[in-house]
């Protein structure tokens, strides 16, 4: 989208430091914006070093699409892992489960990982070292494939194709 | 100004052999003998003006304050003795030259007998009494290093410490004595102390005075029960002791009687304390003289019975008995230095100085004989002699004295043992050593010495007859000059004759030396007598002494100091509690007039929270990493409290220094042991338990009572002047970098010199690594996980923003450079634990110690840029700038200074953490590397 | 309020002296870390406990004492570097003296780390 | 504007930060500029020494903010005494450190300056919690200098004394909350102007936190029962490190005067003279126990260390007295104890080097190279430290004798004689031991029994004959022993106008009124520019 | 406008409301939970949501009273949302590696909870001097 | 109404606090107290917002954020101690 460049190595990330720098300040002066996009520039160039190679995003506006579900599940989640907690029976059948991955590189994994700890009934607890598997506590499972299938359907499809790897 | 030469002149002369060399023995002799001739010379010059009954004078001015002035007289009583020490040391100095073997350091044996003639001459003439003092420890100094000449021996060694101690803790008393005489007089001058006798012995510290004076007088002068010393003095070279012996150190405490004389005299305590201790002295010295069998030590007993003899005297409540203790001084120096000279000459030629091998040496040394006979017949008091005159005085006035009353008459008799006594051992050395048949095994065969070192004897031989001859002549000026001197007035007429008519002394006399003959040919009956008694040895009681002492002082401190940290904190609680609690216990009550605030729920649980936190921390210790959490705990109440209570910025600060401070602490665990072991027992516990009770019960006793007071304090100043003054609204901030800008400037300081003492620490530092956790499971394999790495890069520059936002704000609103700095730095932080130090430094290889020193670089130059402006260190500039499109913008030095501490606070964070990991990761077992 | 401040104060102090009487090396540094949290706490208490009031010049005109702020601020950042070096020189003597006793009293690791 | 107050810590302070700037490369260009910065640091302390004696209070005031409200500098006769001291003291042990030593580790001659800029800001600081600040910055920079080269002993007594005065810290920063929430400020001329309005309830508190101060001082000084950690702390530490800690007790000393006789001085009324009565009691225990420890001591290094606790035990009891005579007494007496036990540490070190095996132990070694000039300076050392006159040592006491009553105050006499025996029976029996026993075995192995280890240690030394060259103290080395040894017959020498300097520095401080009108009152003529 | 102001009070004080349940169940269900695994649920969701509820309410209230869009509490959430998931995580991952007991009822076939899978026997010695 | 609403929300999570509290002392393994003391950090954030908005001050806002960042890293050092034991390597 935003062609790479030496002086901008990252440019989601300088647009995302701008926007944070404006709700710091809470202020939109022209003296802010100018200070805002200097460090938007400078403290990408100062933290490159320490980044490993991004996978390019492809579809931003799917990310922002990805966010909005994400938001709306951890609502559904709460709401279930709330009626479980109160549940004076206690009534839950967990389980493990070991998620094949597709996605390859680490950004997206991550991104993956972090939305099914936030959604319904999960937690990943273990990105094995050869990274293809990730484990998966589910606090009510009925089906282990079903788990599987949905988290491939509504997290991590999207995501491959938001980063198109 | 001459009369300080006469001290000055040997002083400098002990300078002067130190030029000389070893291998030419008559230079360095002579080049000595220049100064102490000189001095005699200027002391002779005197000699009219002070037998005329001047009393020259000369002071320099040294320490006002402490009454101390280099202050020299020459009365009649200090000639005498300048006379004594200068000729008799003269007389020493040509002896040694040839006494000394080759391979003996003669420079330095000069060196230190000149030191040692300037102390005494320093005694005899000072005219203020601490300037008495200092020349009084300098000759126990100075004799220490002259009988440890020999020090390989270690009899030199010990009778030199010997000598040194007690005559060291003479000094120390004498010392008091001299003060408290001196707050008496209000005057520490010779003169007016003199002068003062009323005065003195009307004080109630008269007494005190007395005893410390004569303390340091007797333990000089080797008076009994501190005779011990001296005998174990002859491990010194002869000549040493013929000095120390005749004329000089034992003197110096028989002088300090004649010189305190008009002052201390008179009283009742003085004459039971002198008088009797002289006499038991002379018996005793007397009596042992003729048990010794060594030559030298046989002349030692002889000296401190004649020191007995003259303490005696000056004991004796009477004018003409003082006289007569100066003119034996001058009698035993006289005999007794040839005695000693001929001693050691003996033993040179001889190679013993055992009596009992030694015999019939007349044959080889004539002249010696004679020498020996003639000093030996002056010790012995015969008629004729200068021995006879003093002690036939003595005898004399033993009869005339008071003491003891009733039984006054034991005094004379007493005296006359002791003469019958001194008769016997003169017999013994002269015959058994001169005479007594022909000699036998003798180690070596003795001849005359040279003729240059038997002229000293001679001539003090000389001496002795001629003043046993002739003695109104040569010592009736002298005498009296030295009597007035002694008696603060005129001297008693003196009669100094051979012959003075049949009188009691005459008769005492010839008792002493019929007496003294018989005794020497029944002396086997001594002998015998006395074998009765286990012989002791001082030298070796007296080590055994130090080493008890040394041994107790060792115990006690080893008891007292048993390296127990513990202990050590132990007395610091104490210390607290005794100090705190004598304060609070004065106070009615710890209400202030100021009523408790309402409290809320949520007070409640924040405090329950953090007490049960804190208790938690020290009740789970063992659980090491348990504790930890609890102490995280309590940080994040503490970081809480800040903020309920209105400081945002140390709520702030908590917090960051908080994760630092866990991060380290865990870093630091990982090398420790896991869990610390039961060791306390209930008892020791109980005690910390109520220590630690009364320790918190303190502290909040001092809290709630400042609580609830009114506070008065300087800080409105800072509300009023924070904007106008310091360009900042955030008060706190603005007093950190402005109003107390030198406290943080000393803040970061301390926060750099951390890091860097911390770097030391882990310089070639050997780590216990543990292969596995407390509970013996192995590691996990996973060094990095992957998804931590990602997101601590992500956190990254949003943390730098964040930090930067908080570093620009800090002037006006809750913030700063160090809380940024701290920011940064926990985000490097995670990087570094999410990446690891290898990886992280790859791709960055900063140097922290750079970073955090040029931190307080910067802070120190933006101070010391107010020089420029003539304004003092720290002082800060703001102003307002007007930049189109933009806006105002306020600059303020205050930043620049707060950037110094960002950069140090990320320096020496870094520098901690990251060099620990580093140094971590290089010796990490390889085994898990590998697998990796 | 005050009285429940105070007490809390004093709670942590002791907890963090008895740690400091501990004879070994890092319960010695947690109780002196957790006393200065203590004694931090009892500084910034001197200019009195106030709620809303941050020393931040604003309109409202009711500002706490900043002084002893500034004074615990200090106080934080010297104690940090303090625990900081204590805690290195724990593990050095660790290192060193084969013991992490604060007397150094060698003892025998592994039946300590195992009991 | 007078800047040169502000000099003894930024003059220190500027070098350090330039020396820890590289710490790699050649140690020469360090020490250049180690020595040449503690050379002007003399001359600066020199001037300020001369300044004082116009008997003006002058102060700085940091960021131009005036007291009571800004920290300030405060130059009196006594803060000018102690940093002069300081500095000469550094100088010396610099000198030292020079010739080697200062390379076993990273950046000693950096933090070497940093302590010294920590204890001149302790010596000058008007302000109590800048106090603080600059017993953390001389502590910090002890603590790293202390275990400069490492070693087990260093290792052990500095985690000891790590702690310890952590907890004193801590007790520090209760007693300054204390008396700021009594007196509501922190300069301490305007406490001493505040305690003397003080009502009833609150005096309680401002003792309580004075007596806290007390505490922490002491433990500063060493004063018994808080003494115990000094011992083997010093005996370990580096001989220039040791040396320079020579002046580290002192600033505790230093504390107790500065805040004991102006923040509580006559005018406080009830609390005046607070702190002298505890101090009094515990330097006599402080004295003896330092005479017992004297006597005790098993190496010289650890001699030296009791030497300090006796010297402050001394000095504390001169505090006690708590007059004008026993002020200036001890006045005189820091100076000369403080630059010669330096100077004995230094001593020990270089004939510990030379004895090879035995190294400071009091035990039979090899001989000492240079015995000429080490026997004389361990002589002069000796005789200085034991009070034995002509020289300084003497003089001190003596001094505080004088200004003792034995009526009043019966136990000072005995009991500071009698440590001084101690003193002299303790050093006669080092010295003889390490000077003269050690000699007899070298020379006379032929006669005398052989002791197998001596003997082993004789095998060990031979091939390395070669090596005495660089077992001899060079000149550096020489010249630092020859600064702080020799200052005790300067002391000697120039004792009349140096007593009268501390004579008129005891005055200065008896003298409160004048000192906070100085501070306190504005356009006094000690504005300091 | 007071019907606004009405509203929007509503809507802070439901989101205050709102988030104070969350977190409630959330550190109800850490405590009372079974094993870990299952308490790692509460925190992870709920708590993380209720902070989140809250944050909302606080950036409505300021921007209510300031009269203008005060979003600075976006921050905090964005930041918690980020890292409560990878403290999650990480903290599931050293219960995996102690092996923390599970709920009976748990499926745990995962190689992580075998036995003896990554176990090197502690074999005696318990450290390493390099 | 947004008095009570408020004094509700911070009663809620005051008690929530408490039940952290709970769990970090009772553990009973060390990743139990590590995760409730987490959720301690997280409640708190939401602590001092509400503290915020009681007071009307933005003050705290930054120690909120503070709180969010640096709870998540001491979390992340105690795991990494948990399974490694060295936290930086
Ligand atoms: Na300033
Ligand atoms: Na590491």
């Amino acid at each position: 989208m935003i062609p790479t460049q030496r002086w901008l190595p990252m440019p989601l990330l300088s647009l995302l430091l701008l926007a944070m720098w404006l709700l710091l300040q809470q202020s939109v002066s022209l003296g802010q914006i100018l200070l805002g996009s200097l460090l938007a520039l400078v403290i990408p160039l100062i933290t490159q070093p320490f980044w490993e190679r991004q996978p390019m995003l492809k579809h931003p506006w799917l990310l922002v699409r990805y966010i909005f579900r994400v938001l709306g599940d951890i609502i559904i989640a709460n709401l279930q892992v709330s009626k479980l907690i109160l549940d004076p029976r206690g009534r839950m059948s967990p389980a493990f489960i070991e998620y094949p991955l597709e996605l390859t590189e680490m950004l997206p994994i991550t991104i993956l990982a972090s939305s099914i700890t936030l959604t319904p009934g999960t937690v990943s607890v273990n990105l094995r070292k050869d990274r293809r598997t990730l484990v998966i506590h589910a606090l009510n499972t009925g089906d282990r494939e079903d788990t599987i299938a949905q988290i491939r359907e509504r997290y991590e499809r999207p995501l491959k194709e938001i980063f198109e790897c | 100004m001459s009369l300080l030469l006469i001290v000055l002149l040997p002083l400098l002369g002990s300078l002067v052999p130190l030029m000389g060399s070893n291998e030419r023995r008559n230079a360095c002799a002579t080049m000595t003998a220049v100064a102490p001739t000189i001095a005699l010379g200027i002391a002779l010059a005197y000699m009219g003006q002070v037998l005329d009954g001047d009393i020259p004078r000369a002071a320099v001015s040294w320490i006002p304050a402490l009454g101390l002035e280099l202050a020299m007289r020459l009365d009649g009583l200090s000639l005498l003795f300048v006379l004594l020490i200068l000729g008799i040391g003269l007389l020493i100095i040509l002896y040694t030259r040839f006494y000394l073997a080759d391979g003996d350091d003669m420079p330095r044996f000069y060196a230190f007998l000149m030191l040692f003639m300037t102390s005494m001459l320093g005694i005899v003439m000072a005219d203020n009494l601490l300037l008495l003092w200092v020349f009084w420890e300098l000759t126990s100094l100075s004799s220490f290093l002259l009988i440890g000449y020999w020090y390989r021996q270690s009899e030199a060694r010990k009778g030199a410490r010997m000598a040194l101690t007690v005559t060291g803790a003479g000094g120390l008393a004498l010392l008091a004595g001299l003060l408290l005489i001196g707050q008496i007089v209000g005057s520490y001058d010779m003169q007016v102390v003199l002068d003062s006798r009323e005065l003195i012995q009307q004080d109630p510290r008269y007494l005190p005075a007395l005893l410390l004076v004569l303390l340091g007088a007797f333990t000089k002068s080797a008076q009994v029960p501190f005779q011990f010393w001296l005998p174990h003095a002859m491990a010194a070279p002869t000549p040493v002791s013929a000095f120390l012996h005749s004329a000089t150190m034992v003197k110096a405490g028989v002088f300090l009687l004649a010189r305190m004389h008009p002052a201390l005299a008179g009283s009742e305590a003085w004459l039971y304390l002198v008088g009797l201790t002289g006499l038991v002295t002379l018996l005793y010295g007397a009596y042992f003289a003729l048990l010794k069998h060594d030559l030298k030590g046989i002349l030692a007993f002889s000296t401190v019975s004649h020191l007995g003899i003259i303490t005696l005297l000056f004991g004796l409540d009477s004018r003409l008995a003082v006289v007569a203790g100066l003119f034996h001084i001058v009698n035993h120096a006289c005999f007794k230095a040839a005695l000693f000279m001929t001693a050691g000459i003996v033993d040179h030629e001889c190679g013993t100085r055992d009596i009992r091998k030694l015999k019939g040496l007349w044959r080889f040394m004539p002249l010696t004989t004679t020498m020996a006979v003639l000093a030996g017949a002056a010790m012995a008091g015969v008629p004729l002699f200068n021995g006879f005159l003093s002690k036939e005085m003595m005898l004399a006035e033993s009869l005339q004295t008071p003491l003891l009353g009733g039984l006054s008459w034991l005094i004379p008799a007493l005296a006359t043992v002791g003469s019958l006594l001194s008769v016997a051992y003169s017999l013994r050395l002269v015959r058994n050593v001169f005479f007594d048949g022909p000699a036998r095994d003798l180690p070596r065969t003795p001849h005359e010495p040279p003729r240059l070192m038997l002229a000293p004897v001679m001539l003090l031989t000389v001496i002795c007859v001629v003043v046993g001859l002739l003695p109104a002549l040569t010592m009736t000026a002298l005498l009296e000059a030295a009597a007035s001197a002694a008696l603060a007035g005129d001297s008693p007429e003196l009669h100094l004759a051979i012959w003075h008519g049949v009188n009691p002394a005459l008769l005492m006399s010839l008792t002493a030396l019929l007496g003294g003959l018989l005794l020497y040919l029944q002396r086997r009956h001594v002998f015998a007598f006395q074998r009765q008694f286990r012989p002791r040895d001082a030298r070796l009681l007296f080590e055994m002494g130090i080493q008890l002492g040394v041994r107790i002082a060792q115990r006690a401190i080893d008891s007292l100091e048993n390296g127990s940290l513990q202990r050590y904190m132990l007395w610091l609680v104490i210390a607290v509690l005794c100090v705190a609690g004598s304060a609070l216990t004065q106070t009615s009550g710890l209400q202030g007039p100021l009523e408790n605030q309402p409290l809320d729920g949520l007070l409640i649980a924040g405090a329950i929270i953090a007490m049960f936190a804190g208790l938690a921390t020290a009740i789970m210790h063992r659980r090491r990493l348990i504790s930890l959490l609890m102490l995280s705990i309590v940080g994040l109440m503490t970081s809480l409290a800040f903020a309920r209570f209105s400081a945002p910025d140390l709520a702030l600060t908590q917090l960051a220094v908080e994760v630092v401070n866990m991060i380290l602490l865990m870093l630091a665990l990982f090398f420790l042991p896991q869990k610390t072991p039961q060791e306390s027992g209930a008892p020791r516990i109980l005690r910390d338990v109520l220590l630690a009770a009364g320790f918190g019960g303190i502290v909040a006793s001092l809290n709630y009572a400042v609580l609830t007071r009114p506070l008065e304090s300087i800080s409105d100043f800072y509300l009023e002047n924070s904007v106008p003054g310091g360009g900042g609204h955030n008060v706190v901030n603005v007093i950190l970098v402005d109003f107390r800008g030198f406290d943080t400037l000393g803040e970061i300081t301390v926060l750099c010199i951390a890091a860097i003492g911390i770097y030391k620490l882990l310089n070639r530092l050997r780590l216990f690594m543990p292969s596995s956790d407390a509970d013996g499971r192995p590691w996990a394999l996973d060094h990095h996980p992957a998804i931590l790495g990602t997101v601590a890069q992500t956190i990254l520059p949003l943390a730098l923003l964040v930090s930067f936002f908080i570093f620009l704000r800090g002037h006006n609103a809750p913030g700063g450079g160090f809380i940024a700095g701290l920011i940064t730095a926990a985000a490097l932080l995670l990087l570094y634990i999410a990446r690891g130090v290898d990886w992280t430094q790859q791709r960055a290889p900063i140097q922290f110690q750079p970073i955090a020193v040029a931190g307080v670089g910067v802070a120190t130059l933006t101070g010391v840029g107010s020089f420029v402006f003539g304004q003092p260190f720290l002082t800060s500039a703001y102003g307002h700038f007007h930049i189109p499109l933009i806006g105002d913008i306020e600059l303020a030095t205050a930043i620049l200074f707060d950037l110094g501490v960002y950069l140090t606070v990320v320096g020496s964070t870094l520098m901690m953490l990251a060099n620990l990991g580093k140094m971590t990761t290089r010796h990490r077992p390889s085994k898990n590397k590998e697998q990796a | 309020m005050e009285a429940l401040y105070a007490m809390t104060t004093g709670i942590l102090a002791a907890s963090g002296l008895f740690l400091a009487l501990r004879g070994r090396t890092f319960p010695v540094v947690v109780g002196l870390t957790l006393l200065s949290y203590a004694v931090n706490l009892f500084l910034f208490s001197m200019g009195g406990l106030q709620a809303g009031a941050a020393a931040v010049i604003d309109d409202s005109g009711n500002y706490t004492d900043p002084l002893p702020q500034a004074l615990v601020l200090t106080a934080i950042v010297i104690g940090f570097a303090m625990t900081a070096f204590s805690v290195i020189l724990a593990m050095r003597a660790r290192a060193d003296l084969g013991s992490d006793h604060v007397n150094g009293n060698r003892v025998d690791e592994s039946r300590e780390e195992r009991s | 504007m007078n800047h040169l107050i502000v000099m003894p810590i930024l003059v220190p302070l500027i070098a350090g930060l330039a020396l820890l700037l590289n710490r790699d490369g050649s140690a020469t260009p360090r020490r250049i500029v180690g020595l040449t910065a503690t050379a002007l640091l003399v001359a600066v302390c020199a001037m300020l020494v001369f300044q004082s004696t116009d008997d003006t209070i002058r102060y700085y005031a940091l960021g131009d903010w005036q007291p009571p409200f800004g920290i300030i500098l405060v130059l009196d006769r006594l803060s000018a005494m102690m940093v002069m001291l300081t500095a000469v003291l550094a100088f010396g042990s610099l000198l030292f450190a020079s010739a080697g030593g200062d390379e076993e580790g990273s950046n000693f001659q950096g933090l070497f300056q940093l302590q010294l800029m920590g204890i001149n800001g302790a010596f000058l600081t008007g302000d109590l919690f800048n106090l603080f600040v600059f017993f953390e910055v001389l502590l910090i920079a002890s603590y790293s200098l202390l275990m400069h080269g490492g070693g087990k002993a260093r290792i052990h007594s500095g985690f000891h004394y790590v702690a310890l005065n952590l907890a004193g810290s801590a007790l520090f920063l209760i007693g300054v909350g204390v008396l700021y929430g009594a007196l509501g400020t922190l300069n301490m001329a305007d406490m001493a102007a505040r305690v003397a309005e003080l009502d009833g309830d609150r005096r309680v508190l401002v003792e309580a936190g004075a007596l806290l101060l007390l505490v922490v001082f002491a433990l500063k000084a060493a004063m018994l029962p808080l003494y115990f950690w000094l011992p083997r702390a010093y005996a370990s530490a580096p001989a220039p490190v040791a040396a320079l800690f020579a002046i580290m007790t002192k600033v505790g000393v230093y504390a107790i005067i500065r805040v004991f006789t102006l923040i509580f001085g006559p005018q406080a009324g009830s609390l005046a003279g607070l702190a002298q009565p505890w101090v009094w009691w515990l330097a006599l225990a402080t004295l003896a126990l330092g005479g017992v420890g004297v006597l005790s001591a098993r190496d010289l290094r650890t001699q030296a260390a009791y030497l300090i606790v006796l010297s402050v035990g001394t000095l504390l009891a001169g505090v006690g007295m708590n007059s004008t005579a026993a002020n200036a007494a001890l006045l005189y007496y820091l100076m000369h104890t403080t630059l010669v036990t330096g100077g004995l540490f230094l001593l020990a070190e270089t004939i510990s080097i030379q004895r090879g095996k035995a190294g400071a132990r009091i035990v039979r070694g090899r001989a000492v190279h240079q015995i000429a000039l080490l026997g004389g300076l361990f002589l002069l050392a000796a005789m200085t430290v034991a009070g034995v006159p002509p020289f300084s040592g003497a003089i001190g006491k003596a001094l505080l004798l004088q200004s003792a009553s034995p009526a009043q105050q019966p136990w000072l006499w005995p009991i500071l004689l009698i440590s001084s025996l101690a003193a002299i029976v303790a050093l006669s029996r080092t010295g003889s031991t390490l000077f003269w026993r050690a000699s007899s075995s070298e020379k006379n192995t032929d006669k005398h029994e052989k002791n197998p280890e001596r003997e082993q240690a004789d095998k060990g030394e031979k091939p390395e004959k070669g090596r005495k060259e660089a077992v001899s103290a060079g000149p550096l080395r020489i010249a630092g022993l020859l600064v702080l040894l020799g200052a005790s017959p300067v002391l000697m020498l120039f004792a009349g106008p140096l007593t009268e300097f501390t004579h008129a520095t005891a005055e200065q401080l008896a003298d409160h009124e004048a000192y906070i009108q100085a501070i306190l009152v504005r356009d006094s003529m000690g504005d300091g520019s | 406008m007071i019907g606004f102001y009405t509203v929007m009070e509503g809507v802070i004080a439901f989101f205050l409301i709102a988030g104070g349940v969350f977190a409630f169940i959330g550190s109800f269900g850490l405590a009372r939970l079974k094993d870990f695994f299952m308490r790692l649920h509460g925190p992870s969701k709920t708590s993380t949501l209720g902070v989140g509820c809250v944050l909302i309410a606080s950036m409505c209230y300021f921007s209510l009273i300031e009269g203008s869009l005060s979003l600075q509490g976006m921050l905090i959430t964005i930041f918690l949302f980020i890292t409560a998931p990878v403290s999650a995580h990480l903290l599931a991952k050293s219960a995996l590696h102690y092996k923390l007991a599970r709920d009976p009822r748990t499926l745990d076939d995962i190689e992580e909870l075998k036995d003896g899978e990554d176990d090197e026997k502690p074999n005696g010695e318990n450290g390493h001097l390099p | 109404m947004l008095d009570n609403a408020l004094w509700i929300s911070v009663a809620l999570f005051t008690v929530s606090i408490m039940l952290n509290l709970y769990r970090v002392a009772v553990g009973p393994a060390l990743p139990d107290r590590i995760l409730a003391l987490d959720t301690m950090y997280v409640n708190s954030i939401a602590l001092i917002v509400l503290f915020g908005i009681w007071l009307n001050t933005k003050t705290y806002f930054e120690a909120a954020l503070l709180i969010a960042m640096l709870g998540f890293i001491s979390t992340v050092a105690v795991c990494k101690y948990l399974l490694r034991g060295d936290i930086i390597e």
